[in-house]
């Protein structure tokens, strides 16, 4: 029965995840005065480069990089529950807490790390160095968001601090938002901390040496996981959802958010992103601490 | 109206039925995958590069047939030699098109690449590229227009989708020709020397 | 590495979101084709009519693009040589000096330019008799 | 991991570099050692080609020498062959040729504006300025026949007169854009991540750029005001109002804004050639080609282009055939002297962000 | 300046082309001396561009080294003639900097030398072990032809000019059959009808 649910969650993220990404090209591509690809254009991008035919080989470890990173993924996605208040579709969450997603959600850098390092890329290993010096400071205002959240609603349950928010903590406690919004904003890899992968100054970054079905892994990792990190988002903050619709429409209206928020601004250099990473967000994230803390 | 993507999907399928029937159902969906989704290299080769820009961003937007710029050559479908083509990108050129992964299309834009165009007398340019790189498809123009280049692309999905642009099988068949050629201008050393090559790092980085 | 972040330009590249609601730039290529316009250089035309197979096309190319051919058609009666101009799209750049100079104006460029193959040879091109 | 010296070459395949070219960079971590450009990619032998055709013929190929802004070079291959040959062209083809020049230094722009924002990832941008350019390059092609390489400058002339209507296409268009800069102003020029990447990099003092014959906006960048169109005026710049932007930082910032200042000045430029734009002939009688002779002469002509002052020299020989033409663009030395030295302690993030700043053309630098 | 050019540098008069470029002819063992009275006693200080001519039947290169003022109102030409074979000339890469990569780029084309220019390596060519490709004996053509191949299908371009010719002749000798057969016919109605009469 677990497994059945577990399935069915793996393939609504999937869904899901290419469905906003196509999403997010189009929207983009309407902010850039075009009409954009259609809606299921990464999905096809994705299988056609499963059916490539691979050409490079850098041995057993750059293969297991892709696969750490779908694991990580697809874990991740399972210590989520997608709903508060009901056992449906909550995965193994009753089997590990916020710490466990926490835990996981550094996993797939260090993945990706291990893989594009064997590569032999230089671009590649820029890309990694980028991402593993930015990590901390892009984690730090959403740990210190999450840590009054768990402190406010006296649980690291998901479900059950998705229950516990009467209000959304959004509403209540919006500096705490704020600060980790921006860190939710690097993680899902937008502008102006994306730094990772940028084409003209990095090559793409991590992604440069793969190819064919390991790039397809890539990017159903990624669609995966960003359903599981908005799931996240929506259940720390926004309250959490209770069916199906409020769950798309929450996770959507954040998607939105970060993508609108992404297509304004250049990139900031990795010096300046973790600069500004550790002064704005994480400043204001205490500050929300210290508020919620108080009260 | 219907306005965007609708429309170029009912151009797209509409092509679709005619060719295909002598296809087996695997391969029709491969086709229409590869079909669907194509990556161009990002390496404005000569002169065709400036009519690029326009195809691919907003006025044309190319996206609309998952048409779209990739960054690497490992991630590339397809590799467009925008016109004339000197000795020394021909070395880069042949060095990219090898490091793409299979199926790989070569999209040949402009008279340079059908008989010299041009530069038909010039010391370092070559004259016909299909000595060198299998071409899928020519596009006529000097240089061509978006449009043009467009159309190019459409005619090369059409291809794909009926199975028969197969032009990377031709160049693994045929290696010893196009080496030979190639190495009639190149010299005995086809892949260029760079001084500092970072796969001689021991393991990369 | 310093960074500051100012409040007008922080705000007003919110324009760029105003984008979403306007009409996009898009000439959605193949259903939509922008109208072609007069005097754009494209394929060649000629009036056999009046071609007085003078060659001077062939001389003034300098891309060696045109061949003095003869073909199975009606020539003018002026026609001293017989042969019509044919072009080859390998080595054509629509520089249009040909139509300059020729004597009776026969030889022009009309606004077709769509030309895609996969074949190379297909690139000699009889201009249109027109 | 940090310490280790590594070499990579940016380019000629990468999505960040101003054309076929590539610029080889030591790195220790991101930080860049020595710079070695390097280009010939796109060597085609131009001046030898020229010399092997008869003026007219050449008139054709010219345009191909800088591929972003053609029309500077068919000015310049006119110029020079008109002033070796004695030929004093109308009035209205002079007009003719200043609004084709203003056009394409416009559209020329705006494919610098999209190279820039794109070089810090801020892709709308460029979307944009791309559709923007193609209005402009929708009235060449009614003009002269063509998108890009118009070769419409004709030694003696311009080869087709205004098609009619144009020039109220031309004032629509204008006004069209004087409300559009004013949009890139608000969501690239004032963007502060733009700000923030590009104040303080690249900086080039005015010395420096004194003394190694910088051109453009370079030299316009820090607080030199250098433009052929005021110094040694050609064509009608002389009677035309208009004004020689500058900044005084130096550094990439500086240069956006000396160029987005330009595209002001085009503008206004333009408004008032559609405005005086005089009746006549466009072109006078030129002989055959074969028997058009350049005395045994030479001569250096330059105009402004939209990366600064863009040179020929000519040697006629007596013959209908051009002894020398020699190209001197902008980029040679902006590519090598500048460049080499302006990368080295920079960062790797930086790179595309400073040649796009420059304005580096790779086919004008080897022709 | 131009009665000192010409007494001490040079020995014809300099040259006004236009209001804003001189040109003067000099001997190669002045052009340093005058780049520098230039640079010291005027404010010609940039160097523009340095080009090079070659003058096959003369047997000589120009070398015009072309400097303009700091206000980049006037420019001067100052040519020289040097030898075609084994060029060797002094570089000015130390004086200015932008020199290095003009003469490197001349050295590649013409294959002249420039003593003290530390980095002539290739600039735009690459393993290219042929004529320096400016030089006037290097033809280009010969050279396509010797390496490389055109497309083939273009065998039945006619030749104008005989064809012209071939078909006037083909002409004349079809007219004056015509005109035999008319005179022969002519002759033979006339015969006939005086036969008749």
């Amino acid at each position: 029965m677990i497994l059945l649910e577990l399935l069915l969650m793996l393939l609504v993220a999937y869904g899901v995840g290419f469905l906003y990404y196509g999403l997010y090209r189009n929207i983009t591509a309407r902010f850039q005065r075009r009409f954009g690809p259609p809606l299921w254009q990464s999905f096809f991008d994705s299988i056609k480069f499963f059916l490539k035919e691979e050409s490079t080989s850098h041995g057993w470890m750059f293969y297991l990089g892709p696969i750490i990173m779908m694991s990580g993924a697809i874990t991740t996605l399972f210590f989520i529950p997608f709903f508060k208040e009901t056992t449906n579709f909550s995965g193994l969450s009753s089997y590990g807490n916020l710490f466990v997603v926490l835990y996981l959600l550094v996993l797939g850098p260090l993945g990706n790390a291990l893989g594009v390092g064997t590569g032999g890329n230089p671009f590649g290993a820029m890309g990694v160095t980028r991402g593993l010096s930015r990590l901390f400071a892009l984690e730090l205002p959403f740990y210190i968001a999450v840590i009054a959240i768990m402190s406010l609603s006296g649980s690291a349950d998901i479900s059950e601090i998705a229950a516990h928010q009467s209000t959304m903590y959004a509403l209540a406690y919006p500096l705490l938002f704020i600060g980790a919004l921006f860190s939710f904003i690097g993680m899902m890899g937008q502008s102006p901390f994306d730094v990772v992968g940028a084409p003209v100054e990095v090559y793409s970054g991590p992604a440069s040496e793969f190819s064919g079905k390991f790039l397809a892994l890539l990017m159903s990792q990624s669609a995966i996981y960003t359903f599981a990190k908005l799931v996240l988002m929506v259940n720390l903050f926004l309250g959490g959802a209770q069916g199906f619709l409020e769950l798309l429409l929450k996770t959507f209206v954040l998607f939105l958010f970060v993508i609108s928020f992404g297509s304004l601004y250049g990139r900031f250099k990795t010096p300046q992103s973790i600069d500004f990473l550790l002064k704005v967000p994480t400043t204001i994230a205490v500050i929300g601490l210290i508020l919620a803390t108080w009260s | 109206m219907e306005e965007g993507f609708l429309l170029e999907q009912k151009t797209l399928e509409g092509d679709l039925n005619s060719e295909t029937s002598h296809q087996s159902s695997v391969d029709f969906l491969m086709n229409w995958f590869r079909k669907r989704s194509i990556f161009v290299l990002a390496y404005g080769t000569g002169c065709g590069a400036i009519e690029m820009p326009p195809t691919f961003t907003s006025r044309y937007d190319a996206e609309r047939l998952g048409i779209r710029g990739a960054a690497t050559p490992r991630q590339a479908d397809v590799i467009i030699v925008s016109g004339y083509c000197s000795y020394k990108t021909l070395r880069r050129i042949i060095r990219t098109y090898e490091q793409m992964s299979n199926p790989k299309y070569v999209l040949a834009l402009g008279s340079c690449t059908v008989n010299g165009g041009m530069y038909w007398d010039s010391y370092n340019t070559i004259k016909k590229l299909e000595d060198y790189l299998p071409v899928d498809m020519y596009v006529n123009g000097c240089m061509p227009r978006p449009e043009s280049i467009l159309e190019g692309f459409i005619e090369l999905q059409k291809e794909i989708g009926a199975g028969k642009a197969s032009s990377w099988q031709k160049y693994e068949e045929n290696h010893e020709f196009y080496r030979k050629n190639q190495e009639a201008v190149l010299g005995e050393k086809v892949e260029p020397s760079y001084e500092a090559d970072w796969y001689l790092y021991e393991g990369g980085l | 590495m310093k960074w500051s972040v100012d409040l007008k330009g922080t705000l007003s590249p919110l324009s760029i979101l105003g984008a979403f609601f306007q009409k996009p730039n898009t000439i959605a290529y193949p259903a939509v084709k922008k109208e072609s316009v007069v005097g754009y250089r494209g394929f060649h035309t000629n009036v056999l009519a009046d071609c007085i197979g003078c060659a001077n096309c062939q001389d003034v190319c300098m891309n060696d693009a045109i061949d003095m051919i003869k073909v199975d058609a009606e020539y003018n009666e002026k026609n001293s040589s017989q042969c019509i101009p044919r072009i080859d799209y390998g080595r054509c750049c629509w520089c249009s000096l040909c139509t300059d100079v020729c004597p009776p104006d026969s030889l022009k460029l009309e606004e077709d330019y769509l030309n895609v193959t996969n074949n190379a040879n297909d690139f000699l091109y009889m201009p249109k008799d027109k | 991991m940090e310490n280790k010296h590594i070499t990579i070459f940016h380019g000629p395949q990468h999505p960040g570099i101003t054309g076929n070219m590539s610029v080889e960079l030591d790195l220790i971590g991101e930080t860049i050692q020595k710079a070695t450009t390097h280009v010939g990619y796109l060597h085609r032998g131009f001046e030898k080609l020229v010399e092997r055709r008869t003026v007219i013929q050449a008139f054709t190929i010219v345009c191909r020498i800088c591929v972003p802004e053609p029309d500077p070079n068919e000015a310049n291959f006119a110029a020079a062959v008109e002033e070796l040959a004695g030929i004093e062209i109308s009035e209205r083809s002079k007009y003719i040729r200043v609004m084709v020049l203003e056009l394409s230094r416009l559209a020329a722009q705006f494919l610098w504006l999209a190279g820039q924002s794109g070089s810090i990832g801020l892709y709308a941008v460029g979307q944009w300025a791309i559709a923007d350019r193609d209005l402009i390059l929708d009235l060449f092609e009614e003009l002269t026949g063509a998108r890009v390489y118009h070769m419409y400058i004709y030694p003696g002339g311009v080869r087709r007169d205004l098609p009619e209507g144009f020039l109220e296409r031309v004032s629509k268009l204008l006004s069209y854009m004087k409300k559009r800069l004013k949009d890139y102003d608000d969501i690239f020029i004032n963007n502060s991540s733009f700000k923030n990447r590009a104040i303080g990099v690249g900086i080039i003092s005015k010395e420096e750029a004194l003394a190694n014959g910088y051109v453009g906006q370079v030299l316009r960048g820090c607080g030199i005001a250098a433009d052929v169109r005021k110094d040694a005026p050609y064509l009608i710049y002389g009677d035309l109002d208009f004004e020689v932007p500058t900044e005084l930082g130096g550094d990439v910032y500086a240069r956006a804004l000396v160029r987005r200042a330009e595209m002001d000045q085009s503008v206004h430029i333009l408004e008032q050639v559609v405005e005086k734009m005089p009746e006549g002939e466009i072109m006078v009688k030129m002989p055959a080609h074969r028997k058009f002779k350049l005395p045994k002469d030479d001569t250096w002509v330059k105009v402004e282009s939209a990366r600064g002052e863009f040179a020929y020299y000519m040697a006629g020989d007596g013959t209908e055939k051009i002894r020398r033409m020699q190209v001197r663009g902008p980029s040679l030395v902006h590519a090598y002297t500048l460049l080499e030295n302006l990368l080295v302690g920079a960062e790797l993030s930086d790179v595309a962000l400073i040649m796009n700043s420059l304005g580096i053309c790779p086919p004008e630098i080897e022709r | 300046m131009f009665k000192t050019i010409k007494s001490n540098f040079a020995t014809a008069d300099v040259e006004v082309k236009r209001q804003d470029l001189y040109k003067v002819v000099i001997k190669y063992d002045r052009l340093s001396a005058l780049i520098d009275f230039l640079y010291n006693n005027y404010t010609y200080k940039i160097l523009n561009a340095i080009t090079c001519t070659d003058w096959i039947e003369e047997g000589h290169f120009a070398l015009t080294y072309l400097i303009t003022t700091e206000d980049r109102s006037n420019t001067f030409m100052i040519q020289t003639l040097v030898g075609r074979e084994d060029t060797k000339v002094e570089s000015f890469s130390k004086k200015f900097k932008q020199a290095q990569i003009m003469e490197r780029d001349l050295h590649e084309m013409y294959g002249i030398d420039f003593i003290g220019n530390d980095n002539l390596k290739e600039l735009s060519l690459e393993n290219w072990v042929h004529t320096p490709p400016l030089r006037r004996e290097f033809d280009t053509l010969e050279f396509v032809n010797e390496h490389l191949t055109f497309r083939e299908g273009r065998e039945d371009n006619v030749d104008v000019k005989a064809e012209t010719k071939r078909l006037r002749a083909l002409k004349k000798a079809q007219k004056e059959a015509d005109k035999k057969a008319k005179e022969a016919a002519d002759a033979s109605a006339l015969k006939e009808n005086e036969d008749g009469k």
